[in-house]
């Protein structure tokens, strides 16, 4: 496999409990998210996953807990503040543009650092021509590495699931991400799609160093992919470690097996 | 009927706030003149007109809540069944049957709605549901003046309009607004309990909620468009017999439409129980601010006070004091 | 993969950014261009210049600025007449206030007061949204035109509190307002000014601004995530877009009528835009004006239509026969095609992209 | 969508554009074409309707009865404008070019329409007659060559209702401390009095407040709580118009506040409104600039030569005689007066606006020429000139008795003395902003 490169610990979420009402969705969880590392977060349906990556990208704000990222300890993410400092994700259920083209959704990723303003946008010349081109030709550089060439502007609403989910993840990239959260990037696809995906995973985090939490069902590309695995079930963390260790936790085998409840 | 706490002391807060605010008034300015009597005068004489505000803004929400339409023809509806009323009684029709034959056309008008604009838009995006109501309206507008006439037409029935005193003689009251306020309750009841024990009723409720689960009650969603639509067209005449009655049948009543709005959004476009406290609220709160405010600022305030009254409202419930609850996930 | 363009190859990204990428297109709009400003002035009649065209321009140039808002920022609004309304009165006042100042100055800092204007009644945008939205900018369209009927300041404390347009040129003597301009001069000035404007919205809807704003309609929590400001967009897209209506109503008011009062822009006028813009079609610049041409002209048409063919039928029925006729004409173009105008517009364009060989 | 649709869109475009261009009336070249601007639908039908078929009935008249004005024909075009200003200025640009000599004259029946025609009509040169509505100071000719007012303005209405309120009271000298209320619609139109009336109350000690009312005026409970509750004023004056009226009326009413001490203006004591206000308006006032009812000569030429050969505008002549419907016969008799003069003056053939302005700049209705139009006590004689555009400004107060307007006084003539400096400085104020230069008169 590849040569990893692993850092120091860059996010790191200590007892986070989290409540909507009266139901409780995550009770007490804590791990940490190293540089350039595959994190996965594993669990049954309603296990609280992605509520862990709201949490983490300011969505929800946990009643208890901190979460120190950047070596700055804080109760809660705020949503702009998690994407100006590197959080990019993408989402369960696809959260595109539907009305904008391919190329137009992958150039809000990039909205962060867009510098001109109104008024020279307005006339568009100089800055903002100038601003527009030089990400234009980051775009289309994703856009060759994601395959998506051809489908460049069409709209994403007219295209089918897994090319959208592709666009999505072109977009988170294009923020140039410290840290990319993937929230089930291959959900309803098939083998050859889920194929090309996690190709497109682990070159992300190979050719550009980004640091990737994962949320997947498919429990042999969880296990292919990660270099360390948490595991929620109802909102409890019932292990973390990596894929070798949390694959033989009792505490795992019983709740994927549905014993011991 | 459950509330939720918040609505609850946003209401009482409110309640406080219509007191609070004109006695203060009254009393930090000499252009304000406040004593209790007056007070409570306007303040029942704004929760009478709220009520007919109501009665318009029922029609809305009946439509909204079962297809999602936001029906800008709703006026113009008040207006063609008003008109259809008179037109036929001048005709010669004893008034029980003008009454029925306005129901069935305004039934029939409902069958045409679905079948010709409705069934070839369906599941289009809301706003274009809400530009082919208009689209209804110029046509309600232009036919209904095309077979009734331009004139102004006087639809009476029989309630006098001189003034009555109560509470030994110190509180004005008008009996024409009682008895108004007091159709437009028995309306009211009427429509919770066909909701509630019938099964067209039921159905209706269940569609509001959820298309499929209207279907398992056997009832073809097309029939509870048709339905939906006639009865909003029945409140519309009632609506159009009231403010007929009082303004005379004429173009303008379709303009009451836009008294009915700010009691929708303060109300939520989807509960009928929310349209009766809407205009209860927006009907008192903009006397009360005519009377108690607008001498501060120059006068005239009524119509746009009341869509800031429901803005303010919005503020803290942005779907309506009872609305249904706009939850966002990702 | 329908609506690719074969045959013509774009050598760089800025060929591809270019506002009209097809050399059709292109030549459609200098052609367009060469006739709306040398044909139109030559062969139009008076009656076409001041009644037809003008109004056209001027609301199209307002459908376009509710545009900006409903359609790429996706906040439906009602309050555009209150927002012209603010451009025209802001318009007198400086044009009283500073008689010197040219008529241009005047009309584009009207634009801008309407922007701050907008900017504060868009902030409850943050938390509004949809019909309870359009609703709720009512408030600041009655609000508004309260206002301008209230105070006598904003009228120079004239009887009626209406406001009338100073004579004002453009190049020192081509006089524009006023009872001795003439219709081509209004015509071309208005023209010259709304095409200028449209190429500014053009460039901001294809700028970042635009992609936050259509980002911000799409899905408005999915645009937050990746970073875009939610406060500041929208209500850059309530400024722009007043900004416009702003400036349609320093027109109206100094152009096309000579003289309003407030009720000029009345609610129905934030209807009769809306009604343009969503006939037009939502999210579109042509759409604008396409619905603006259909809402001013079919009327007109409708009419007129009976005196053409010689029917002599009565005031009132021909009235009531163009209300019925104008509401089935909507009807019938949703359905046949709910995006708009614009979308009918996009499909004819692609069929004869097709053409002859339909697959 | 679909190619068939397609084509049907394209065939409709093709035929508007077609018909568009090729749009030339065909207008005999010796008929006098008059364009007339009316609303016959929308909110305010009620009042326009009557107007448009007295109007319409004087000129159907002169030609069935008189073959014309000095034996040129009278051609009339309607256009309605439904009250709304867009559709007035369209009707206004259509109609100004049709017949041989274009529109002679223009008399738009809305505040608003006429203040959006003030510019255009100089330029065209179509004098606007605006007869009791439009903008007062129009009165001064200097600044407004082709604006007139007559026979009276708001101003001149707000005058002549004090004047009939100091003659209730026992003179002018009882005015003081008075309590007079403005139940107004909250627009230009109005506005207009205001002014009026703030001077008066000045000067003669009463006090004036205000009670706008928003535009459509639908509901208007909290004024009159203010008004019948809590102010009790001596007197309500009103400039209501369309369904504000009835709704004031029967507030007013609800609240128990004397009909007979509320005196409308002629636009808010139209049948339309009382009617609809039933018991309710019994003892209502309102000035009237005409007198009103159906035992004129003329009108009984109406009924004879039109209705009963069914030729009238209307299908019945049920509102001949009602007070709106005289103020279309009005303003139909100024018309047809000025041709008559203009035609006296430049040969008897279709006149020009320009001509109808020479003519009414010199225009001259007196008693004997009333007389022979078989309307004496209809309306008061009119002088105007080159400077004064209104003429006397006369209009009486009259009284709803359940079925008609009884005249209560005589035509009162407003206080010139007062009003003529009030035009003056508005109307120069009015030439400055927009860089007039007042013409002088000889």
């Amino acid at each position: 496999m590849f040569q990893r490169n692993i850092g120091d610990v860059i996010l790191e979420v200590q007892g986070i409990s989290l409540s909507f009402g009266a139901m409780r969705v995550l009770n007490n969880i804590s791990f940490d998210i190293r540089q350039g590392e595959i994190r996965s977060i594993i669990g049954p349906n309603g296990a609280g996953k992605s509520s862990m990556l709201n949490v983490i990208n300011g969505v929800y704000h946990p009643q208890e807990g901190t979460i120190i990222f950047q070596g700055e300890r804080r109760a809660e993410m705020k949503v702009h503040e998690a994407a100006a400092q590197g959080i990019a994700r993408t989402f369960q259920n696809i959260a595109l543009f539907k009305g904008m083209s391919t190329l137009d959704n992958i150039m809000t990723g990039r909205n962060q650092m867009m510098k001109s303003n109104l008024l020279q946008q307005a006339i568009y010349w100089g800055k903002a021509q100038k601003e527009e081109l030089k990400h234009r030709k980051v775009v289309e550089e994703i856009i060759d590495f994601l395959e998506i060439q051809a489908i460049r502007k069409t709209p994403v609403g007219r295209l089918p699931y897994g090319m959208q989910k592709r666009v999505e993840l072109g977009r988170a990239l294009a923020a140039e991400p410290e840290i990319l959260l993937l929230d089930e990037p291959m959900a309803g696809m098939n083998v050859e799609e889920k194929e090309d995906m996690s190709r497109f995973v682990l070159d992300i985090n190979d050719e550009f160093g980004t640091t990737i939490v994962l949320i997947e069902h498919d429990m042999g590309v969880v296990m292919d992919l990660s270099d360390r695995v948490v595991v929620l079930d109802y909102g409890v963390q019932l292990a973390d470690g990596s894929p070798d260790e949390v694959r033989n936790n009792q505490a795992v085998i019983d709740a994927y097996l549905g014993v011991a409840h | 009927m459950h509330i939720e706490r918040d609505v609850f002391y946003i209401i009482l807060a409110s309640l406080a706030l219509m007191v609070a605010i004109p006695w203060a008034a009254g009393m930090l300015s000499e252009d304000i003149f406040f004593e209790w009597p007056f007070f409570f005068e306007v303040a029942i004489g704004g929760l009478l007109a709220g009520v007919m505000y109501s009665l318009v803004a029922l029609g809305f929400v009946l439509i909204f809540k079962a297809s999602g339409v936001f029906n800008f023809a709703q006026g113009a509806m008040v207006l063609f069944s008003a008109l259809t009323l008179v037109g036929l009684q001048e005709k010669g029709l004893p008034i029980w049957l003008a009454i029925l034959a306005t129901l069935a056309i305004m039934a029939l008008l409902a069958y045409l709605i679905e079948r010709l604009v409705l069934r070839p838009l369906v599941n289009q995006e809301h706003i274009i549901l809400f530009m082919a109501t208009i689209g209804i309206t110029y046509f309600l507008d232009g036919f209904g003046q095309t077979l009734w006439g331009s004139e102004v037409k006087i639809l009476d029935i029989g309630f006098s309009n001189q003034p009555g005193f109560y509470f030994g003689g110190k509180i004005l009251i008008n009996d024409f607004d009682l008895i108004a306020a007091l159709i437009a309750g028995v309306l009211v009841v009427s429509l919770a309990l066909f909701f509630q024990y019938t099964r067209i009723g039921r159905a209706l409720r269940a569609v509001a909620d959820d298309n499929q689960a209207a279907l398992s009650v056997g009832i073809p969603l097309k029939h509870i468009w048709v339905i939906v639509w006639t009865v909003a067209g029945v409140v519309a005449l009632v609506a159009g017999i009231m403010w007929g009655s009082k303004l005379g049948v004429q173009f303008s009543l379709a303009l009451i439409a836009l008294k009915a709005l700010p009691v929708l959004i303060l109300g939520g476009f989807t509960s009928v129980p929310g349209a009766i406290v809407g205009g209860l609220i927006i009907g008192a709160g903009e006397k009360l601010a005519e009377v108690f405010i607008a001498p501060l600022i120059g006068g005239g305030i009524e119509d746009w006070f009341a869509y800031m009254l429901a803005l303010a409202f919005l503020v803290f419930r942005p779907q309506g004091l009872f609305g249904e609850k706009i939850i966002e996930r990702v | 993969m329908i609506y690719r363009e074969a045959g013509e190859f774009k050598s760089s990204y800025q060929a591809d950014q270019a506002i009209l990428t097809i050399r059709q297109d292109r030549w459609f709009i200098w052609g367009l261009m060469a006739f709306a400003f040398l044909v139109i002035p030559a062969i139009s009649s008076e009656y076409w210049l001041t009644t037809i065209m003008l109004p056209f321009l001027i609301l199209g140039l307002a459908a376009l600025g509710l545009n900006i808002l409903t359609g790429y920022a996706g906040q439906l609004s009602l309050g555009t007449g209150g927002f012209m309304a603010t451009g025209a009165f802001a318009a007198y006042k400086l044009a009283t206030a500073f008689p010197e100042l040219n008529i241009v100055i005047v009309i584009l800092a009207s634009g801008l007061i309407t922007s701050g204007v907008g900017i504060l009644f868009g902030v409850p945008s943050l938390r509004i949204k949809g019909f309870y939205l359009a609703v709720a900018t009512l408030a600041s369209q009655f609000f508004l035109i309260w206002m301008f009927n209230k105070f006598g300041w904003f009228t120079n404390y004239s009887a009626s509190g209406v406001i009338s347009a100073p004579p004002m040129s453009v190049f020192n003597e081509i006089l524009v307002t006023g009872p001795h301009a003439t219709p081509v001069a209004k015509y071309l000035f208005v023209l010259t000014l709304v095409v200028l404007l449209t190429l500014v919205a053009k460039n901001l809807v294809r700028s970042n601004i635009g992609r936050e704003w259509m980002a911000v309609r799409d899905m408005d929590i999915a645009a937050e995530i990746i970073g875009i400001p939610m406060l500041s967009t929208k209500l850059k897209a309530f400024a722009v877009s007043s900004f416009y209506c702003g400036v349609a109503g320093a027109l109206w008011a100094f152009l096309h009528t000579g003289s309003v009062e407030p009720l000029a822009f009345d609610v129905n006028r934030s209807f009769q835009v809306l009604f343009m813009v969503i006939i037009g079609g939502l999210g579109s610049i042509m759409g604008a004006f396409l619905g603006a041409g259909f809402i001013v002209l079919l009327p007109i048409l409708l009419t007129n239509a009976p005196h053409w063919f010689g029917l002599n039928i009565a005031v009132d029925t021909i009235s009531h026969i163009e209300f019925m006729v104008f509401g089935i004409l909507i009807i019938f173009f949703l359905i046949v095609e709910p995006h708009g105008l614009a979308r009918l517009w996009q499909i004819t364009k692609e069929k004869l992209r097709l053409w002859p060989f339909p697959y | 969508m679909n190619i068939r649709k397609l084509k049907f869109g394209i065939g409709v475009a093709t035929l508007g554009a077609a018909t568009l261009l090729g749009a030339t009336a065909s207008f005999a070249a010796d008929t006098q074409f008059i364009g007339s601007l009316v609303y016959r639908t929308g909110p305010y039908a009620p009042g326009g309707i009557p107007w448009a078929d007295g109007f319409s009935d004087y000129f159907r008249l002169l030609n069935e009865r008189d073959g014309g004005i000095n034996g040129v024909m009278l051609e009339l075009e309607e256009c309605d404008t439904a009250y709304n200003t867009d559709k007035g200025v369209e009707c206004y640009e259509r109609l100004k070019n049709k017949g041989s000599t274009g529109m002679p004259a223009v008399s738009p029946l809305s505040t608003g329409i006429t203040y959006a025609l003030l510019d255009r009509v100089v330029a065209d040169k179509i004098p606007l007659i605006t007869s009791g509505y439009g903008r007062a100071d129009a009165a001064d000719g200097r600044v407004f060559p082709y604006a007139f007012v007559l026979p009276s303005t708001y101003w001149g209405g707000a005058d002549i209702a004090i004047h009939h309120i100091a003659d209730l009271e026992g003179g002018y000298g009882s005015l003081k401390g008075k309590k007079i209320a403005l139940v107004y619609h909250d627009s230009a139109y109005g506005k207009e009095p205001i002014k009026t009336l703030e001077t008066l109350g000045a000067q003669h000690g009463f006090e004036l407040s205000l009670f706008p009312v928003p535009h459509p005026g639908l509901e208007q409970k909290a004024t009159w709580l203010k008004i019948g509750r809590q102010l009790r004023p001596d007197y309500v004056l009103m400039w209501g118009w369309g369904v504000m009226n009835a709704t004031a009326i029967k507030e007013a009413a609800a609240v128990g506040f004397p009909r007979d001490k509320m005196i409308g203006v002629w636009w808010s004591g139209n049948e339309p409104d009382v009617i609809t206000a039933g018991q309710a308006a019994l003892g209502y006032k309102a000035l009237q600039m005409n007198r009103v009812g159906a035992d004129f000569p003329l009108h009984k030429d109406i009924v004879k030569v039109l209705y009963d050969n069914g030729k009238g505008t209307a299908s019945t002549p049920k509102d001949v005689g009602s007070a709106i419907y005289n103020r279309g016969i009005q303003s139909a008799i100024y018309l047809a007066e000025a041709l008559r003069t203009a035609m006296n003056e430049f040969g008897n053939k279709p006149v020009t606006g320009e001509q109808v302005q020479w003519a009414l700049d010199r225009f001259s209705l007196t008693e004997e020429r009333i007389a022979e139009i078989g309307v004496t006590g209809l309306f008061a004689p009119v002088e105007l000139s080159c400077i004064d555009h209104q003429g006397q400004g006369q209009a009486m107060v009259t009284q709803w008795d359940g079925k008609q307007w009884k005249p209560i006084t005589e035509l009162i003539a407003p206080n010139m003395e007062m009003l003529r400096p009030m035009y003056e400085e508005s109307a120069a104020q009015y030439a400055k902003e927009k860089g007039i230069t007042p013409r002088t008169c000889g």
